[in-house]
C-alpha cells in the first residue's frame, strides 16, 4: 500500500492539468462526457480513495452504471454495489442506470492507471504485461516506479521489458541526460522489433549525439527487418499453403484418387465449418467449461458430419455416374447448389461467429517474425491431417483396399473386396478431410454458405499443379503456391500477385501437363 | 549411324526405355527388311508394345536410335509425322471410331491430305468411294457399311481396323495381338488376311498365341526383360534352351 | 443432330423472333396480341446465351475439349462492344466529358487510355469483337493443345483463365471500369438502345446471327473435317497414328468457338446494358456447360434449346420461388444427369446412343 | 448572360415536360383515388442467393415487416399493400431484368432494391426508361443524382469526411492508411478523402492505400504492412472500405496480430452489426465505424423497432444495422408522399416526395431533399464487446448529402434539384446548364 501511495504522490507531479470534477472524481464518471471521464479516473487513482482500483477495474469490464444525481454503482454477480462506498446498494432501478460508456480515450486512461500499479503485481505475467504498457505510454511520470520495479524485479525476462520501458519513458523525458538516452537507444535497438522502430522514429529535438545514435538504430533495425522479413513472407506463404492443402487434401482423394469432379466438394468444407459452430453453440449452452475445447471436439465431428453426407452423395448419386466424369461435375453442382441453399435456410445467409480459444489468439515474436498462433495451429493441423491420411492409406486394411479397388477394380472384387463399400468409404474419407478442414477454416475466414466456393478453384488448381493422384504432388502444390503468392504479394500487390500466379499455372501446365509429380507406367499412358 | 544393309525397312539401335526405374526396353536392337513379315512374342512385360510405341513415336527412348528407310530417325519426329512416312499401327484393344459409319471409318484412314484446311471443303471423290468399296469387301465389311463402328462385333471391328490400316496404304504394319478374343475359325481368316496384306506391305505382329504365330510362318523374334532374347523360325526358336527357360521355367 | 432437327431449329429460331418483333412493334398496347418490351429483351438475352451454349457444345461435343471458362470469351466480346457503346456516349455522360467515360472522369484519368481508341469507330470494334476472343483462344489453344493438355486438366486450366481476367477486370487500374463495368448506354449505331424498334431490332440480329451460327457449326461438324474432330474426342492418340495432327483440329474449331462465344457476348451488352467483370465467373462458364448437357451434348439443336428452357427456368423460378428456387434448379441439373444421360434432345433420339466417355485423363 | 438563357430554356422544357406528365398520366391510372381498389404492390429487389444475400436478405425481411405494419394500419389510400419478392441472385444483369418484370409484368408502384453500386448501376436505366422508382438504402460512392432514384444511404461526406474529422481532433491521427476493396465506392470514397486530408496539410507520404480483391482472405502481409506503416512515430489510424466478405479475415488478422484500437484504431464504413455478427469482438474494443444509425442507440422509436423486428422475424438475437433504417425511412418517406399526392403513380410521388419528413430512429427527422438523397446524422461508434457499437461522438445536427463531391475534379461545379424548373441530376453551377462538366 506505501508503494501505491507514493506512487500516486508521484503521479500528481507530473499528470495533466487537474480536472475539473476532481473534488468528486465519481461525479466525473457519471457525467457521460469521454473527457470529464478520463479526467476522473486519472484523479481517482489519485486521490488514494480505497475503492479506486475497484472502480476503474468495473469500467474496464463494462460493469459501471451511472444513475440519477451522480450515483454511480458496480455491476456485481449479486447485485448492485455503490462504487463510492462499496456497500451493497438496495433498491436500485436498472431502468433509470446507464452504463458509463468508454472510447479510446478513456481507455488509454484506465491502462495507464491499471498499467503503473501492475508493475508490482505478484504476476510475473502481469508485471511483464505492465511492463509493455509503460513502454507503449512512454510516460515518464512512472519513471520512480520503474526504477524501484526494476530493482525489485528477479525474474530476469521481466526485467529486461522493465529496463525497456524504462528506456522508453526516459527517452520521451526531456530532463533525462544524454549519457542516459544513449544507453537506453541501445537498448531499445537491441529490442529491434517494430514497436522499437516506431518509437526510434518518434523521437524529435534530440541532442545531435542522440539523434545521430538514433538514427543508426533505425537504420540497423531496418536491415534486419528486411532480412527478417523473408522468413516472414516464408511463414505466410507457409500458411496459405497450409489453408490451401487443407482445402484441397480431400479433393486429392475425391478427385485425385477417385477421378470424381466433385464440385460440392467447397460444400464439404462448408459443412466442416458449420459443424465447429453448432458444437461451439451446444458447448456453450451445456457445457461452458469445455468451450476452450470446442474446436479440438469439432475435429472429429466435423470429419464425421462431413465425411457422412459424402457417403450419402457417393451411394445416393455419384456411384450412378461412374466412368462419367464430366456429367458427375453438372450433378455435384447442381449438388452444391443444393447444400448452399440449404445452409442458408437452416442458418440464415449471414455469417455465423465461430469464436477463437485463449490458445489460439495472439502472437509470439521470434527475433523479427510475428508468428500468430492460429495460423501456426492451422499449419500444423494441415500436416497433421496430411499425415494421418497418408498414414491411413498406407497402413490401414481399408486404405489397402482403397488403393486395390482404384488401382484394378475388377481384380480387387474378384479377391472379394466389396468394391461399392470401398467407393462410398473412401469418397467419405475425402469428404471427411474436408469437413476437418472447414474447423480450421472456421478460425481465419467467415463461416457463411459461400464460404466453400471461395476455395473450390483453388483445391482444384493445387490438386493438378502437384500432379492428380499423388498426395505428396498436393503436398509440395500446396506449399509452393501459397510461398509464391505471398513473394509476390508485395511486389505485386494482392490482386496482381494472384492472377500472375494464375498465368504461371496456366504456363506451368503447357510445360508439364500431367503436373509435378506425374503417375508414369505404362498403366497411365494408355 | 550405319544401317546393316540396303534392304533393311526398320533397324532399332540399342535402344533403351524406363519408366521411374523398371526399363521397360533394355539395349533393344532389332532389323527389318522390306517386305519382311515379323512376329514379335514374349512374356508379359517383355516391351513388346512399348517397342511399338517407340516405333510409332508414342514413347520417345531415352537412348538409342530407331532408323525408318533410309536414314530417317523416327526418335525425333510425332506420331502424325510418322503415320505420314508410312507406318500403321493397329492396337491391342480394338480401337476404331465408334460413333462414325464403317464407311466414314475408312474414308478417315484413306491415304490423302490431313490437314483440316483440306477436310473442311473435302468433298467425297469417286476415287475416293471405289477404294472403300475395295476395302470393304477385302474385310468383308460390306453389309456394314452403313451401321455405327460401335456397333460391330469385337472380330468385325479387329478387321475393320486392319482395314483401315491398309487404307492408309502404309509401308510398314505394326499389328498388335490381332485374334486376342476371336474364335478359331476368325483366328485362321486373320492369318490368312495378314498373309495376303504382306504381299504388298512389311509387318509387324505383336502375339501371345503360339499357334497363331505357328500358322503365319516367318521369322520370330522373342522378346525378354527389353531385350531380344532370340530370334529365328518359330521351330528354332521354340527350341531354344532360354526361350524354354523364360516361357516355362516359372 | 441431323439436318432436319437443324433446319427446324433455325425456322423456329428466325420465325419465333421476327414474330416476337412484329407483334411488339405493331400491335396496340392493350391488344392480346401485344408482346411486352420485357418478354424481346428476355428472349434476346436468351439467344445470345443459346449462342455461348453452342460454342461450348462445337468444342465439347465435337471437340471433347470441355471448356469451364468458355464465359471469359462471351465475356470479352461483350467488353470489346460495351466499350464501342461507352465511346457512343459522347459528352451525353453525367460529366458532360466528350471523350472520357463518366468513370474515368470521376477517377481523376486525365486521358483516354490506349486501348480505348478507336471503339469509336463501330467497324473497329466490330473487328474487335471477333479479334479479342479470336485471338486469346488461339494463343491459348495453340500452348494447350501442342503440348497435348486435355481433360480436366485442360478444363482446369480454361478455368484458371477465365479466374485470371475476372481478377484482372476487377481491378480499376485497368481502365475497364473495375467492378461496375460498362453501363449506362445511349445509342448502338446511332439507334436510342431505349427505343422498341432498336430492340426489336436486336433480337432480330441475335436470332439471325444464332442460325447462321447453327448453320455454321452444322456444316463444320457435318463436313469431313467434322468426322475428324468426332474421332479426336473418342480416340485421339488412334487419329495421330492415322496421320492427323489432332491439335490443328481442336485448335480450329476452339478458336471458331471462342469469336462465336465473342460475338454471342457482343449481342449480349446492349440487350442487357451492362457489361462488368462478374460475366468472367467461373460458375458463367460452368452454366453455360450445364445449358449443353440438359439440352444434349453433341446435338448443337440441344445446345440451344438447353440455354433458353434453363434462362427460362432461371427467370421463372426467381421470381416465382423466389427463396427456394435454388433447391428447384440444382435438383434439376441432377435430375437431368441422372434420367437423361444424354439431354433433352437424346431422350428423344430412337435408339439410346449414350456418348462413349472420352479418354480417361490423359 | 448566355448561360442564363440556357438555364432558363432547360427550366421551361422541364416545366412543359412535368406539364406533359401532369396531363398524361391520370388518363392512363385512372382508379388511382379509387378507395379500396386492388393491392398496392411494392417490389422487392433483393439477392436472397449468391454473394450478396449474406447482406440484402436481412433487407427483404424488413421491407416485409414495414409493408406487415402499414397493412394493420389499415393499409395505404384505403389499399392493402402487397409485396412482391423476386431473387437477383447477385447476378448484376439479373438485377435490371428482374426490376423490369417488376415494374412492366407485376407493376408494382415503387421498388426498393439493391445493395452493391454495380446492381444499381443495372437497373438505373430501366428505371429511367420506365419512369419508376427506386430507393437504394446503402451508402455508396456519390457522383450520382437520379430522378428515378430515391438515395436513403449516406453519400461520402455524411459517413467518411465527419469519421476522418473525428479521427484527427479526438485521436491526434496524423498517418492515414486508406484500405479498401478494389471497386467504385473504396476508390471514390479514398479519392475524396485523400483530397481532403491534403487540403488539411496531410503529406503524401503520411497517406498509405492499399486496394485488395473482392472476398480476400489471407491479410497476413498487408495487416504486418499496416503495423508497420504505423510505427513511424506518428499516431496512425486505418480508414477501411473493405467490403462484406473480407472483413472477418480482416479483423482476425488484425486481432491475431495485437493490433489494438489504442495503438492503431480502425475506421470502417462497411461494417456494422450484421457484418460483427459473424466475428469474436473482443480482441476488437475500441476499433470504430461511422454510420447514421447504430442498433444500440437509445431511443424510444429505435427500440420499439428493434422489438418490432425481433417479434417479426421470431429471433430475439436479430441484429438491425443501418440500411435496415435507410429502408424504414425510405419507406415511410414514400407512404407519406402518396398519401401527399394521393396516388401511387411514380411520377407524381416523385414529385410529391421532395420535401417530405420522417422522423429517423435515432432521434431525429429525415428530410428528403432536392438532390433526392436524405438529411443524416453522422455517428461515430466504437466496437463492444458484444457485437455492438458505443456511440462515441454525433454531429450535432443532420448533414445534408454532397451527392457530387467538390473534391472530385470532375464533380465540383455540379449540383442536382430535381425541383421543377431545374429538373436535373447534374447541373453545373459554372456554365449554368444541365449536363456535365465544364471541360
Amino acid at each position: 500500500m506505501t508503494f501505491f501511495r507514493c506512487l500516486l504522490v508521484l503521479l500528481v507531479m507530473f499528470v495533466a492539468p487537474p480536472a475539473p470534477a476532481q473534488d468528486d472524481p465519481f461525479a466525473g464518471l457519471a457525467s457521460g462526457n469521454f473527457d470529464d471521464v478520463s479526467a476522473a479516473i486519472a484523479a481517482l487513482a489519485l486521490s488514494g480513495n480505497p475503492q479506486a482500483a475497484a472502480t476503474i477495474g468495473a469500467l474496464q469490464t463494462d460493469a459501471l452504471f451511472a444513475g440519477p444525481e451522480a450515483a454511480v454503482y458496480i455491476r456485481t454477480d449479486d447485485g448492485w454495489v455503490d462504487a463510492r462506498t462499496g456497500q451493497k446498494a438496495e433498491g436500485v432501478n436498472e431502468d433509470d442506470l446507464n452504463p458509463v460508456r468508454v472510447n479510446n480515450a478513456v481507455r488509454r486512461a484506465i491502462d495507464a492507471a491499471l498499467g503503473s500499479l501492475n508493475l508490482f503485481s505478484s504476476s510475473a505475467t502481469v508485471r511483464a504485461k505492465a511492463a509493455e504498457d509503460v513502454f507503449r505510454s512512454r510516460d515518464p511520470a512512472a519513471l520512480p516506479a520503474l526504477a524501484r520495479a526494476i530493482a525489485k524485479e528477479n525474474d530476469a525476462g521481466v526485467r529486461s521489458v522493465m529496463v525497456q520501458a524504462r528506456a522508453a519513458a526516459r527517452l520521451a523525458d526531456p530532463a533525462s541526460s544524454d549519457t542516459d538516452k544513449l544507453e537506453d537507444i541501445a537498448v531499445i535497438r537491441a529490442r529491434g522489433d517494430i514497436e522499437a522502430l516506431g518509437l526510434l522514429s518518434s523521437l524529435h529535438d534530440q541532442p545531435a549525439e542522440v539523434a545521430t545514435a538514433a538514427a543508426a538504430a533505425i537504420a540497423s533495425i531496418k536491415r534486419s527487418e528486411q532480412l527478417w522479413s523473408v522468413a516472414q513472407s516464408v511463414f505466410y506463404g507457409l500458411s496459405l499453403g497450409s489453408v490451401l492443402l487443407l482445402a484441397a487434401a480431400g479433393l486429392a482423394i475425391t478427385f485425385g484418387v477417385m477421378g470424381v469432379i466433385n464440385m460440392a466438394h467447397g460444400e464439404m468444407v462448408m459443412l466442416g465449418a458449420y459443424t465447429t459452430f453448432v458444437v461451439q453453440e451446444t458447448i456453450g449452452a451445456h457445457a461452458p467449461a469445455l468451450s476452450g475445447w470446442s474446436l479440438p471436439i469439432a475435429v472429429p465431428l466435423a470429419f464425421l458430419v462431413s465425411g457422412a453426407v459424402g457417403i450419402a452423395i457417393e451411394r445416393g448419386l455419384i456411384r450412378f455416374l461412374y466412368g462419367r466424369p464430366l456429367e458427375t461435375l453438372l450433378a455435384t453442382w447442381g449438388l452444391s447448389l443444393v447444400l448452399q441453399q440449404a445452409v442458408r435456410s437452416l442458418f440464415g445467409a449471414s455469417n455465423r461467429e465461430v469464436s477463437t480459444p485463449a490458445w489460439m489468439s495472439g502472437a509470439a515474436q521470434w527475433g523479427g517474425l510475428t508468428i500468430t498462433w492460429n495460423r501456426l495451429t492451422i499449419i500444423i493441423f494441415a500436416v497433421m491431417v496430411v499425415a494421418a491420411l497418408m498414414a491411413a492409406l498406407r497402413y490401414t486394411a481399408l486404405g489397402l483396399r482403397m488403393r486395390a479397388v482404384t488401382q484394378n477394380r475388377r481384380m480387387a472384387a474378384a479377391m472379394g473386396i466389396r468394391t461399392p463399400w470401398i467407393d462410398a468409404l473412401t469418397f467419405g474419407l475425402g469428404s471427411g478431410v474436408a469437413g476437418m478442414a472447414g474447423v480450421a477454416l472456421s478460425q481465419i475466414d467467415n463461416v457463411s454458405p459461400n464460404l466453400g466456393q471461395g476455395y473450390i478453384i483453388d483445391s482444384f488448381m493445387v490438386v493438378v499443379f502437384g500432379g492428380v493422384g499423388n498426395l505428396w504432388g498436393t503436398v509440395v502444390s500446396a506449399f509452393t503456391l501459397g510461398i509464391v503468392n505471398k513473394f509476390l504479394e508485395p511486389v505485386a500487390g494482392a490482386v496482381l500477385g494472384k492472377i500472375l500466379v494464375l498465368v504461371l499455372l496456366i504456363l506451368f501446365i503447357q510445360r508439364r501437363p500431367r503436373g509435378l509429380f506425374p503417375l508414369k507406367g505404362r498403366a497411365v499412358e494408355a | 549411324m550405319t544401317r546393316p544393309h540396303e534392304d533393311t525397312l526398320l533397324y532399332l539401335d540399342n535402344v533403351t526405355v524406363s519408366f521411374d526405374g523398371f526399363r521397360a526396353l533394355n539395349a533393344l536392337s532389332l532389323v527389318m527388311e522390306r517386305g519382311e513379315m515379323r512376329a514379335v512374342i514374349g512374356p508379359n512385360g517383355a516391351g513388346k508394345t512399348t517397342m511399338m510405341d517407340v516405333i510409332t513415336g508414342k514413347t520417345r527412348p531415352d537412348e538409342g536410335a530407331v532408323i525408318f528407310g533410309r536414314d530417317t530417325d523416327l526418335t525425333r519426329l510425332d506420331e502424325p509425322a510418322i503415320a505420314a512416312l508410312g507406318i500403321g499401327r493397329k492396337f491391342q484393344k480394338p480401337t476404331v471410331f465408334e460413333p462414325l459409319t464403317v464407311w466414314d471409318n475408312f474414308l478417315l484412314a484413306l491415304a490423302g491430305d490431313r490437314r483440316p484446311q483440306f477436310t473442311l471443303w473435302a468433298r467425297e471423290t469417286e476415287a475416293e468411294s471405289d477404294r472403300i468399296e475395295a476395302f470393304l469387301a477385302t474385310t468383308r465389311l460390306g453389309d456394314l457399311r452403313h451401321r455405327r463402328a460401335g456397333d460391330l462385333s469385337h472380330g468385325q471391328k479387329q478387321w475393320l481396323e486392319i482395314g483401315m490400316l491398309l487404307a492408309q496404304d502404309p509401308q510398314l504394319l505394326l499389328v498388335d495381338e490381332p485374334v486376342a478374343g476371336m474364335t478359331d475359325a476368325e483366328t485362321a481368316q486373320t492369318a490368312e488376311l495378314l498373309r495376303e496384306i504382306n504381299r504388298s506391305h512389311s509387318v509387324v505382329v505383336v502375339e501371345h498365341d503360339m499357334d497363331f504365330v505357328r500358322a503365319l510362318g516367318v521369322k520370330v523374334t522373342v522378346l525378354h526383360e527389353g531385350s531380344v532374347l532370340s530370334e529365328g523360325s518359330i521351330d528354332h526358336v521354340g527350341a531354344d534352351p532360354k526361350v524354354i527357360e523364360v516361357y516355362l521355367g516359372r | 443432330m441431323n439436318r432436319f432437327a437443324v433446319f427446324f431449329c433455325v425456322v423456329a429460331v428466325v420465325g419465333g423472333a421476327v414474330t416476337l418483333a412484329a407483334l411488339n412493334l405493331n400491335t396496340a398496347l392493350g391488344s392480346p396480341w401485344h408482346v411486352p418490351p420485357y418478354v424481346v429483351s428476355l428472349v434476346g438475352k436468351y439467344l445470345c446465351y443459346a449462342i455461348l451454349a453452342l460454342a461450348v457444345d462445337l468444342v465439347w461435343g465435337f471437340g471433347g475439349i470441355l471448356s469451364l471458362g468458355h464465359a471469359a470469351f462471351f465475356a470479352l466480346g461483350g467488353y470489346a462492344m460495351g466499350m464501342y457503346l461507352m465511346r457512343q456516349i459522347a459528352g451525353r455522360g453525367v460529366y458532360g466529358n466528350p471523350v472520357l467515360p463518366d468513370f474515368m472522369v470521376f477517377l481523376n484519368w486525365k486521358e483516354l487510355p490506349w486501348y480505348w481508341h478507336g471503339f469509336d469507330n463501330p467497324i473497329f470494334a466490330g473487328l474487335m469483337v471477333v479479334a479479342v476472343p479470336g485471338l486469346l483462344a488461339l494463343v491459348f489453344g495453340w500452348l494447350a493443345f501442342r503440348s497435348r493438355v486435355s481433360g480436366v486438366y485442360l478444363s482446369i486450366i480454361t478455368q484458371a483463365l477465365t479466374y485470371a481476367l475476372l481478377l484482372a477486370f476487377f481491378r480499376n487500374d485497368m481502365g475497364f471500369g473495375g467492378n461496375n463495368g460498362l453501363t449506362d448506354f445511349k445509342d448502338i449505331l446511332s439507334y436510342p438502345l431505349q427505343a422498341d424498334a432498336t430492340r426489336a431490332g436486336l433480337l432480330v440480329v441475335t436470332a439471325s446471327v444464332l442460325a447462321f451460327s447453327l448453320m455454321l457449326a452444322y456444316a463444320i461438324v457435318a463436313s469431313r473435317f467434322g468426322k475428324v474432330l468426332i474421332a479426336v474426342r473418342d480416340a485421339e492418340s488412334r487419329t495421330r497414328f492415322l496421320g492427323y495432327r489432332p491439335e490443328n483440329y481442336k485448335l480450329f474449331v476452339w478458336v471458331v468457338s471462342a469469336i462465336m462465344a465473342g460475338i454471342g457476348g457482343a449481342l449480349y451488352v446492349p440487350q442487357v446494358g451492362i457489361i462488368n467483370p462478374s460475366e468472367f465467373s467461373p460458375a458463367n462458364s460452368i452454366e453455360a456447360v450445364i445449358w449443353v448437357a440438359v439440352g444434349g451434348r453433341g446435338t448443337l439443336v440441344g445446345a440451344v434449346l438447353g440455354a433458353v428452357l434453363v434462362s427460362g427456368g432461371k427467370t421463372w423460378l426467381t421470381g416465382a420461388l423466389p427463396e427456394i428456387w435454388l433447391f428447384a434448379l440444382g435438383a434439376l441439373f441432377i435430375l437431368v444427369t441422372l434420367f437423361l444421360p444424354a439431354g433433352i434432345i437424346g431422350a428423344f433420339r430412337r435408339a439410346p446412343a449414350p456418348l462413349p466417355a472420352p479418354e480417361p485423363a490423359e | 448572360m448566355a448561360s442564363v438563357r440556357t438555364w432558363l430554356r432547360g427550366a421551361c422544357l422541364g416545366a412543359a415536360a412535368v406539364a406533359l406528365m401532369l396531363g398524361v398520366v391520370p388518363a392512363v391510372t385512372p382508379s388511382a383515388h379509387a378507395q379500396g381498389g386492388p393491392p398496392i404492390k411494392i417490389g422487392i429487389l433483393h439477392s436472397l442467393s449468391g454473394t450478396m444475400a449474406i447482406s440484402e436478405t436481412t433487407l427483404k425481411d424488413v421491407m416485409l415487416m414495414l409493408i406487415d405494419q402499414q397493412n394493420k394500419k389499415g393499409g395505404l389510400l384505403g389499399r392493402k399493400l402487397e409485396a412482391v419478392v423476386v431473387d437477383p441472385a447477385s447476378n448484376w444483369p439479373l438485377f435490371a431484368e428482374k426490376a423490369r418484370q417488376l415494374i412492366t409484368v407485376d407493376k408494382v408502384a415503387v421498388v426498393f432494391g439493391c445493395w452493391t453500386s454495380v446492381s444499381r448501376k443495372s437497373v438505373l436505366p430501366v428505371f429511367e426508361e420506365l419512369n419508376s422508382l427506386l430507393f437504394y438504402p446503402v451508402q455508396y460512392e456519390g457522383e450520382e443524382s437520379s430522378k428515378n432514384v430515391i438515395y436513403t444511404g449516406a453519400a461520402p461526406n455524411q459517413q467518411a469526411i465527419p469519421a476522418v474529422d473525428y479521427l484527427a481532433a479526438n485521436e491526434k491521427v496524423q498517418r492515414w492508411v486508406l484500405a479498401g476493396t478494389d471497386y467504385v465506392y473504396p476508390r471514390t470514397t479514398n479519392k475524396i478523402l485523400e483530397a481532403y486530408l491534403k487540403s488539411k496539410g496531410v503529406k503524401d507520404e503520411d497517406i498509405l492505400i492499399n486496394y485488395t480483391p473482392f472476398g480476400h482472405s489471407d491479410w497476413q502481409n498487408i495487416v504486418a504492412q499496416i503495423k508497420k506503416f504505423g510505427s513511424a512515430g506518428k499516431k496512425t489510424a486505418v480508414v477501411s472500405t473493405i467490403n462484406g466478405d473480407a472483413n472477418v479475415p480482416f479483423y482476425k488478422e488484425l486481432a491475431n496480430q495485437g493490433i489494438k484500437a489504442t495503438d492503431i484504431p480502425v475506421v470502417a464504413f462497411s461494417v456494422g452489426e450484421e457484418e460483427l455478427a459473424g466475428i469474436d469482438t473482443k480482441p476488437l474494443l475500441g476499433h470504430l465505424a461511422a454510420w447514421n444509425y447504430f442498433e444500440s442507440v437509445n431511443n424510444p422509436a429505435n427500440k420499439q423497432f428493434i422489438a418490432d423486428w425481433h417479434a417479426f422475424t421470431k429471433n430475439p438475437k436479430r441484429t438491425t444495422n443501418d440500411p435496415m433504417e435507410a429502408h424504414y425511412i425510405g419507406f415511410n418517406l414514400w407512404v407519406k408522399a402518396v398519401q401527399k399526392a394521393g396516388t401511387t403513380d411514380p411520377a407524381k410521388v416523385i414529385d410529391a416526395l421532395i420535401g417530405v419528413v420522417v422522423p429517423n430512429l435515432t432521434g431525429g427527422f429525415a428530410a428528403l431533399m432536392p438532390n433526392h438523397h436524405i438529411t443524416k446524422p453522422v455517428l461515430i461508434g466504437e466496437v463492444k464487446g458484444d457485437g455492438q457499437f458505443n456511440v462515441v461522438w454525433q454531429t450535432p445536427g443532420t448533414v445534408v448529402a454532397n451527392e457530387w463531391s467538390p473534391y472530385l475534379e470532375g464533380s465540383k461545379d455540379l449540383i442536382a434539384d430535381w425541383r421543377s424548373p431545374m429538373s436535373c441530376g447534374n447541373y453545373n453551377v459554372v456554365l449554368g446548364k444541365c449536363g456535365g462538366a465544364s471541360k
